[in-house]
This record gives C-alpha cells, structure tokens and sequence, in this order.
C-alpha cells in the first residue's frame, strides 16, 4: 500500500514539472532557464501545491458526506 | 490486492486527476503563487463538478453491466 | 494477472471520466452539473462504451487473422 | 512477471491507447449514445489503421536493436 | 527491477505509436495507411529513437555529473 | 521497493518525460529520420531546462514539506 503511495507521488510531482515546464519554457535559445522562465516555474509549482491543498479539503468534504449519507440509509428506520 | 486497496487506488487516481482538470480549467497564469478569489471559487465548483461527473458515469457502467452482462464488455 | 487487468479496467474508466468532463463541462458559475452538461456528460459515457465494443471487435477478428497467419506459416508445406 | 504476462499487459495497453485515439478521431459529438453510421466506419478503419502503425513501428524498433545492439537503446 | 523496467520500456514504445498516429494519420477514407502516412509514420519512429538516443547521452552526463559535485562535496576539505 | 529502486523508478519516469516533452518542443516534421541541426541544438537545450525545471520544482516541495509538515501534503 505504502509503494503504491510513493508511486503515485512520484507520478503527480513528475506530472508538475511536465505541466510546469510545457507552460513556461518556450524558447530554446539557451540552455539554462531565463529569468522570466525560472519565475514561472517557481510559481506554477507553488499555485499547484496550494491548489492541490484545496482539492483534497473539498474532496475530503465529499469522501465524508459519501460516507455519513451510506451510513444513514444503513440504519434502520 | 484487496477489494479494499483496489478502492483506496481507484480514489488515489480520481483525485489525481480531479486536480490535475481543475487545474487545467480554473488556473489561468502564474504570476502569483497564491490562488486569486476568482480562482478559488472555480476550484470549488469545479471538484464538486467533477465529483458528480465521476458518480454519473459509473452509473452508467453499473447500469451497462447488469444489461450486457460481462460479454457486452471488452474493455 | 487479475490484478493487473483490475489496475487497468480502473485506469481506463477514471481515462473515460477525465475525457467526458474535459469535453462536456465548461463553465464554473454553479456547484452542481448543468442539464447540458449532465446530458452530455450521460451521451459520451454512453458512446464511449458503445465505441469500446466495437474497437474490442474489430481488435478480436485482427488477433485472430494474426494467429492464424502465424499458425499457416509455422506448418510445414 | 513471464513473458506472457508481459505480452498480456502489451495487448491491453495497446487496446486502449486503440480506444482512446479512435474515440478521438472519429467521435465529434455526444448528443446521442449511438455511433452514428459515419462514426462506425471511421472506428473500423481507424482500428486497422492503428494496427498498422502499430506494427510499422515494432518494425522498425527490432531493425533498430538488431543494427545499433543494446548499447545503442538508451530507453 | 527488470519487471518495472520492462513495463516502462513497453510504455515508452506504446507511447510512441501513439504520438506517430496522432500526427501522421489523419485521414480514414481507407483501411490501410496510405504511402504518405506509411511514410510519416516510419521516418517519426525512426527520428523518435535518434532523439532518445540523444537525450538519453545528455541525461547521462547531467546524472554523472550530479553524482560527481555530490562526491566532492562530501569530500572533507 | 526498496529506496534506491524508488530512486531508479523516479529517475526512469523522469527520463520518459523528457523524452516526450523534447520531441514536442523541438522536432517539427517527419520527413527525414534524422535529427537536423536546428533540432539537435534544440534537444540538447530543452534536456538542461527540463533537467533544471525539475531541480526547481523539488527544492520548492522540500521547502513546502519543512514549512508545512505532512499534514499540508494532501498528495
């Protein structure tokens, strides 16, 4: 369970680089990244990891109302 | 794998992609770090949007089940 | 085996879910799907199992004709 | 995981990259469950067409290997 | 280990054809690729392994070179 | 798995990435099954950003995960 975990991190914080990188680095000019491409990048990743914080608060909102509703209608009447 | 670990992964996934959409669609530039109001307000929909989205399709796959049985599904 | 075919039968549904809501939900200005979007939503799933069958056919005959091509080829003339 | 297995997992991965290209390429609306007749003659070329490039490109991959050796597949 | 690195080569390849069909096939007015397409498709494989051949040399010297500055650094002065 | 497997795993994951990301940004047709001058130099830039684009984005979640603790790690 734990490998899968780590897996699944592991894919979610390669696919932000690869988000990251297709949205700010367009130029090819250099090989080290440019000020406004260093930027860019600081802050996609640092929108991406506030935004994925509040996913998982309103996911974990659903998860539990999923849970409480199940419950309910479980119980006898 | 369990039928439990199967769930828990099957969950893993969906948020993955859950934020992964509504970053697509409600994320606009990154100027900032911090989400804008406007922002925040889209990312609320949209899990919950998503969320409905995941519920109604797999009705439809429960639905497509019980009719076809198992043959009437390659996938 | 069964795992694996479990891993992938759960990837190719959550692949289904991201692509209906891609195409079908567009805007932000309610919590819950609009009937547009629920009718759409409710038509691609629908097409989408539809056209997975049909792939799923037209894949069987193309393995089939393959084995057979091999089995030809491997008897003795 | 025996080579069957391998082969097994190989099949289902190009299956469904088979599903998600066609749906793509010839599915353009959803206002009906229904493939169209267009639609199901786009699928059954697209299907035969993917095989092919399929096969084109393993092809070419086993001519790669056998001329440049191990040492020249960094993948 | 093997097993992991056999899937990810099996993924990379899968990858592959699905990039050269995105880009080279676009057209079903037959059932087989046309000269054009049968054409695009081999010379996008053929350029797609002269590109990871190349990337695969620049990653290599990055890693090694990584690997080198993390030496010295543990290297008492 | 073992922490250098996990390691290995990254690194391939990484690699694949690159790989794609590259080919998108730097080769624009297929007529040749050679690389061009124009695109090699390209190749060899876009592995130096991308290399440098994920050195950034780990030191940003390391200095995430300080600040915040697990618990601010919905991932």
């Amino acid at each position: 369970l734990e490998e899968m975990q780590m897996r699944d991190s592991l894919r979610t914080f390669n696919g932000l680089v690869e988000r990251c990188f297709t949205d700010c680095v367009t130029g090819f000019r250099s090989k080290s990244l440019t000020d406004g491409e260093d930027k860019c990048v600081t802050a996609c990743a640092e929108k991406f990891f506030n935004h994925a914080r509040r996913v998982g608060q309103r996911f974990g909102e659903l998860s539990q109302k999923q849970q409480e509703d199940l419950m309910k209608r479980m119980q006898p009447k | 794998m369990s039928g439990q670990q199967m769930e828990l992964e099957a969950m893993a996934d969906m948020f993955n992609k859950m934020v992964d959409q509504c970053f697509k669609k409600c994320v606009a530039e990154y100027r900032e770090s911090d989400l804008s109001v406007g922002e925040s307000t889209c990312v609320d929909r949209c899990v919950h949007k998503y969320w409905g989205a995941h519920q109604k399709v797999q009705d439809i796959l429960q639905k497509q089940m019980q009719a076809g049985g198992p043959s009437a599904r390659p996938m």
